[in-house]
């Protein structure tokens, strides 16, 4: 059952982001990722990692694609256009390369490098391991867990300072009217640099987000 | 024993109280924060002495150890704060005094504008000097020792606007770098072959590490070195040239800081470390001999002055060196007693002096000033008092303690040191005299604008110049010669001195002490009268010996042209040698090295340039290749 | 076919099944009914008498529009992305179904108790956002759009509150499981010791299921309908079906968190799922009766709640919850 | 049970695409999305090896590594509107503002 199940979500995983990179429409892609990261949360279900899993659900799918669908539709993108010589020698070059690392890798692991005799494996405690993840990241891991969320709030300051840009002095004005804070969606796309004040900002989006 | 960190911690949290509240905290505010935190320092103090006199006398220290300040190796350096005799006495007296001169300042200062900063600087300096004087190791000394240095420069050159200010500022920072390198060598000496900074364990060690012929020699270099840290700090020959100088400071900083309480560092430092200097009979001598002959030369140079506070500051300078000369006989409770009364006559002189230059709208020229006994009545009280106590007249406080050297010199078989003591103590009556004579006597000399806004200064400075004067007139009586087993402050300070103590002494007769005593009176008494012959009853006497003596007259005025022989031998040639560094060293070898580097750095990117297209895709390319490359290689060798 | 009943995994799957379909068809019968009642309520607090000319009381009035959703014409706009556009509506039903399924209804009567439940329900109404926004982008509407994002951003800020109001029950119960938390409340219902929690749960699960006085994405007034102003038929019915299984999951999961979930007196233990259903009830008219009595927050207004307002009282909430535990258990 | 290769292989070839998505995409939202592959692939190793060695010490990095990727992309897609903001393109082989 497990393993059938591993290769039923291995296969989606891998077929679904094949088509992130393939699909020219980056909402179709953002969506093709989120069932990637959900597929990849039910195989941290299948290793006995369901809080991981969990989590991956709720940060990935739910906050991270979120932002990433916002920026797409904020920005009106159609679809990609590739073309010419040079681009063509780029993706090729990329395949290439990407290929050669698969069979690397695949030649890596057919030696048995780095794989060292499996460790017993303890019986999983009848509440989960939510429990023992949080005493290691409070004790052993407590410094690091501290330090993520300055790194969080160091790029939640960052995020909001480079979206606003210097270009408004009356910034404040322009937060506290988020109504105007909506992009244009359906008329084809204005420039978007517009003259200050009238800026679709996305301010309430990453604000909510970062 | 807790709560010792407290003394020092006041004045700092108040240090950044003030730096954060800004001129939020208004001069009130600003007064009240530096004032009180000070004051507190003192209960403070005063509450852990007095913890500190309830325990028997052989136990008597407190440690306050709060924690490893740093680890090396296996040297460690704790911040730990020791209370014994020895540094309650310095203690008392830095925040006591330090309060008394705040509470001064506050209405010597009122019309500053940068108050703030002013205060800031006193208390930066009152924690840095509670450090020092409560350290429990060399380290931590220093650190305050520093301290104090550094607080000196800022308020030295408060007024930085005047070149001559900032000029002092730099001249004190400078001198006093010279004896901090030597302290800091002493200090290498000693953790060196003494194995440890800290004061209980080095000197429990000493005498064993420091024996024989080699080990004498060894402490003695070390001591010698320590010694120049406390030339310069406490301004001794040949390092004293800042003092006077540094009496372009504000008035309440040549009180606090040039002459009760940093300047004695020196002094305080030498009799912590009596053990180290009693194994080493040359470094005592060389103290002994360097205090004598500058109690003399400043005393000689101070007759010549003009400057109000210039006088004071070489009388400090001798005074110190009666310090010196005690220590360097032996005598070393009889040293911290001057220390002690000095720092209350002597405060109250500059605050006085200074009370006289608010008066006179910022005038510090005795010759243009004169009679202002009946204008400012208490101002005159308390510098007459003051003036009396350092003469050595009893029953006030400069006559017990200088008694005590005198006797204390004469007894340990130093003659000589004795008979300089003993013309220093005549100098010393007649230059206070002249001062006092000058200021106070005589007719006013000053313009008639300034005769006219001559005032009496506010309660504020008065109230400070009032127990002071208590202070200078009670304060000896403590040290009363003459009682059985050494009177109450030699029996306080016995703990710390006891392997001090000086043979001899007790098998005196008394008859011997009472004619000592005479004899410095008498000297005191030679020397208050000759000032007023000389300055009050006929003023000639003095006009013509100055036109008899012009050539010596115009010595001591230059002060034996000590500061133009050191630009001569020292400063010069160091600018020559600096100029050359810059010319040939920066500018030719640094320089020429930096741009060949960017020359060369040029040519390559030229070249490298190329591989830099601006595109991140191309960037990430050269990226994955190095990556299969790297795992190609983990496949090539497993 | 016997031997195949002997596998576990097939009996698993088989056990897996059958538990989906009930809950399924259990779920959108009462969904069905639901829309019913909220018709009859919004009637009687209006002084109407609501939907009554369909059978006895207007009771096949659910039926009646069924079938008229399903028999009426599928449109879609000019230059919309059709795949999104089909998918939308289908995602605004899946999370609400997914958590029901980690919803204890009574002792033993639960799909599956998952040892991170409470984190599974966090997950899929964090999935919530994209039927909305997805559906927004894909009808090439303005107002579509303009509401899509909006939900998307009020979904999102109130999210972090929610999470944050179920911590403290989460700490009191020391288990992520729904039935542990259950279990936990046996002696009394966390709402007495969380009664900060529960009101600040309430709120956001208003705004989560977009509904008044936080309906902004579908505000008739400004956007027209909001983010399904293009949808039509059943899609347009699957979103109206999502909305009610969204009130019903997170109706159950309050109770579970705080109004002791199937835990009550009287009930002999085999219906004691009883007052499970009794309590998602009155929850549910408490939801249908705000609707029709507040009146809809400005954006501004909503914004300067969830995150002025709710989100620092939620915070605060876990600190006292903290101290508080601390205080009874760690001493 | 699933062996250990397996999922470092799955790893790997999700890796692999990740890297491909970076190499032959100019849109910068989807190398983007390339990036967030690479550390779920990364994320998946460590999933695989915490099992393996019997160990959450895997899982607590993946902890880090997601938090650290929540800012990176709050950090990189304000980069990316900023930059659509000044030069109305997001294909970034019509940026070349690296080049001195």
């Amino acid at each position: 059952m497990i393993p059938l199940l591993f290769a039923a979500f291995a296969a989606v995983l891998v077929a679904s982001s094949l088509l992130v990179i393939l699909h020219r429409n980056p909402v179709t892609s953002a969506l093709f990722l989120v069932l990637a990261f959900c597929s990849l949360a039910a195989l941290y279900l299948l290793l006995g990692a369901e809080f991981v899993g969990m989590v991956q659900v709720i940060v990935y799918a739910g906050a991270i694609m979120v932002l990433f669908l916002f920026v797409i539709m904020y920005l009106n993108l159609g679809h990609d256009v590739e073309g010419g010589v040079q681009t063509t020698l780029r993706r090729g070059l990329g395949w290439v390369v990407g290929a050669v690392l698969v069979a690397e890798g695949a030649m890596l692991l057919a030696r048995g490098m780095a794989l060292g005799p499996e460790t017993p494996q303890s019986p999983p405690p009848p509440g989960g391991n939510t429990g023992a993840i949080g005493l290691l990241l409070y004790s052993r891991y407590l410094f690091p867990f501290e330090i993520t969320s300055l790194v969080l709030l160091v790029a939640m300051v960052g995020a909001i300072v480079i979206t606003r840009g210097r270009t408004t002095p009356a910034g404040p004005a322009r937060a506290a009217a988020p109504r105007a804070a909506a992009p244009r969606a359906a008329p084809p796309a204005t420039p978007a640099a517009g003259p200050p004040g009238t800026e679709p900002a996305g301010a309430p989006a990453e604000e909510v987000h970062a | 024993m807790t709560g010792l960190w407290i003394i020092p911690a006041l004045p700092l949290a108040a240090v950044a109280l003030l730096l954060l509240l800004g001129d939020r905290a208004g001069r009130r505010g600003t007064a009240w924060i530096a004032c009180g935190s000070v004051g507190l320092a003192f209960a403070f103090a005063l509450r852990a002495v007095i913890q500190l006199a309830m325990l028997p006398p052989d136990q008597r220290a407190l440690v306050d150890t709060i924690g490893t300040w740093f680890r090396v190796g296996d040297f460690s350096a704790d911040i730990s704060f020791l209370l014994d005799p020895l540094s309650a006495v310095m203690v008392l007296v830095v925040s006591g005094v330090g309060f008394l001169i705040h509470v001064y300042s506050t209405g010597y200062m009122a019309h500053e504008p940068s108050f703030r900063r002013f205060f800031l600087y006193l208390n930066l300096f009152t924690f840095a000097m509670l450090t020092l004087v409560l350290a429990d190791n060399f380290l931590l000394m220093f650190v305050g020792w520093e301290g104090v240095g550094l607080c000196s420069y800022l308020l030295i050159g408060f007024w930085y606007q005047r070149p001559a200010a900032a000029e002092a500022g730099k001249k004190a920072f400078v001198v006093n770098r010279i004896g901090d390198f030597g302290f800091l060598l002493g200090l290498f000496v000693l953790f060196t072959a003494g194995g440890s900074l800290d004061y209980q364990h080095l000197f429990a060690a000493a005498p064993q590490r420091f024996a024989g012929a080699a080990g004498t020699a060894l402490v003695t270099v070390a001591t010698l070195l320590l010694f120049v840290g406390a030339t310069g700090k406490s301004a001794q020959i040949p390092l004293y040239v800042w003092l006077p100088d540094a009496m372009e400071g504000p008035t309440p900083v040549s009180a606090l800081i040039h002459a009760a309480t940093m300047v004695t560092a020196g002094v305080y430092m030498v009799a912590r470390c009596h053990v180290l200097y009693q194994l080493a009979p040359v470094s005592l001598e060389v103290v002994a001999v360097i205090g004598a002959a500058t109690a003399l030369f400043a005393a000689t140079i101070g007759i010549a002055q003009n400057d109000i506070k210039r006088v004071l500051a070489y009388s400090t300078v001798s005074q110190l060196g009666y310090m010196f000369m005690a220590c360097g006989v032996g005598a070393f409770s009889a040293g911290i007693f001057h220390l002690m009364t000095h720092a209350f006559f002597k405060a109250l002189l500059f605050l006085g002096a200074g009370s006289v230059i608010h008066a006179l709208s910022d005038e510090q020229d005795l010759r243009r000033m004169g009679g202002l006994a009946r204008p400012l009545p208490w101002t005159h009280a308390t510098m007459l008092i003051a003036t009396v106590a350092i003469a050595g007249v009893p029953p006030f406080a400069g006559f017990f303690s200088k008694d005590e050297i005198l006797s204390r010199s004469y007894l340990s078989g130093h003659h000589r040191i004795w008979l300089a003591e003993l013309l220093g103590s005549i100098l010393t009556a007649f230059y206070m005299f002249r001062l006092y004579i000058l200021c106070f006597r005589g007719r006013p000399r000053m313009s008639h604008e300034v005769a006219h806004h001559v005032h009496e200064s506010p309660p504020s400075m008065i109230v400070p110049l009032v127990v002071l004067a208590a202070l200078t007139t009670v304060g000896g009586w403590i040290g009363m010669p003459l009682i059985e087993g050494g009177h109450p402050f030699e029996r306080w300070l016995a703990p710390v001195f006891e392997n001090a103590a000086v043979a001899g002494l007790h098998q005196e007769s008394p008859a011997t002490e009472w004619a000592l005593i005479a004899i410095s009176v008498a000297a005191a008494l030679l020397g208050i009268g000759l000032a007023f012959r000389a300055y009050l009853r006929r003023p000639e006497v003095a006009t013509a010996l100055a036109e008899r003596f012009a050539g010596l007259k115009n010595l001591l005025v230059h002060k034996y042209w000590i500061d133009e022989i050191y630009g001569v031998v020292f400063v010069r040639p160091f600018y020559a040698i600096a100029g050359w560094f810059w010319r040939f060293w920066d500018e030719v070898v640094v320089d020429g090295t930096v741009n060949g580097v960017a020359t060369v750095v040029e040519g390559a990117s030229a070249v490298l340039r190329l591989f830099q297209t601006g595109f991140v895709g191309t960037y990430a390319l050269f990226f994955a290749l190095g990556v299969a490359a790297l795992l190609l290689h983990f496949l090539r060798h497993p | 076919m016997p031997a195949l009943l002997a596998n576990p995994d097939a009996q698993f799957v088989l056990w897996a099944l059958i538990k989906i379909v009930v809950i399924l068809f259990g779920l959108l019968g009462v969904v069905s009914y639901l829309t019913f009642a909220e018709r009859k309520v919004a009637g009687h607090i209006q002084a109407r008498t609501g939907p009554n000319r369909v059978g006895p009381f207007g009771l096949l009035q659910p039926i009646a529009d069924v079938l008229k959703l399903f028999f009426k014409e599928e449109f879609i706009p000019a230059g919309a992305n059709k795949v999104v556009f089909h998918i939308a509506p289908m995602l605004a039903v899946i999370p609400a179904l997914v958590t029901f399924s980690v919803v204890p209804m009574g002792p033993n009567f639960t799909v599956t108790d998952l040892n991170v439940g409470l984190l599974l329900f966090l997950a899929m109404s964090s999935l919530g956002v994209y039927s909305i926004t997805l559906a927004g982008w894909s009808s090439n509407n303005k107002y579509a759009l303009l509401g899509g994002l909006r939900s998307s951003a009020q979904m999102i800020s109130y999210e972090l509150a929610m999470g944050l109001s179920t911590v403290g029950v989460l700490m009191l119960a020391g288990s992520l499981s729904l039935v542990d938390i259950v279990h936990a409340q046996q002696r009394y219902w966390f709402i007495v010791q969380q009664p900060l929690a529960f009101i600040i749960f309430l709120i956001t699960a208003f705004a989560e299921t977009n509904r008044a006085p936080f309906d902004l994405p579908e505000a008739e007034a400004e956007l027209v309908a909001g983010f399904h102003t293009e949808y039509s038929s059943m899609k347009w019915g699957l979103f109206f079906l999502g909305e009610y299984a969204n009130m019903i999951t997170i109706s159950s999961i309050a109770v579970t968190l705080f109004l002791g979930g199937w835990n009550g007196p009287w009930l002999p233990e085999p219906l004691k799922f009883l007052w499970y259903f009794a309590k998602l009830a009155a929850l549910l008219f408490f939801f249908m009766w705000v609707r029709w009595t507040f009146p809809r927050l400005r954006y501004d207004q909503l914004m300067q709640l969830g995150w002025k307002v709710l989100l620092p009282l939620a915070l605060l909430n876990v600190m006292v919850t903290a101290v508080g535990l601390w205080w009874a258990v760690g001493r | 049970m699933i062996p250990l290769s397996w999922l470092l292989l799955l790893s790997a070839v999700v890796f692999a695409i990740g890297v491909v998505g970076v190499l032959v995409r100019r849109n910068a939202l989807v190398i983007f999305m390339s990036v967030e592959l690479m550390l779920n692939a990364a994320n998946l190793a460590f999933v695989a090896f915490a099992r393996h060695l019997n160990s959450l010490d895997g899982q607590i990095v993946v902890f880090f590594v997601m938090t650290v990727a929540a800012a990176e992309v709050a950090v990189g897609l304000a980069i990316i509107v900023n930059l659509f903001r000044l030069r109305e393109t997001v294909f970034v082989d019509e940026v070349n503002l690296l080049k001195g």
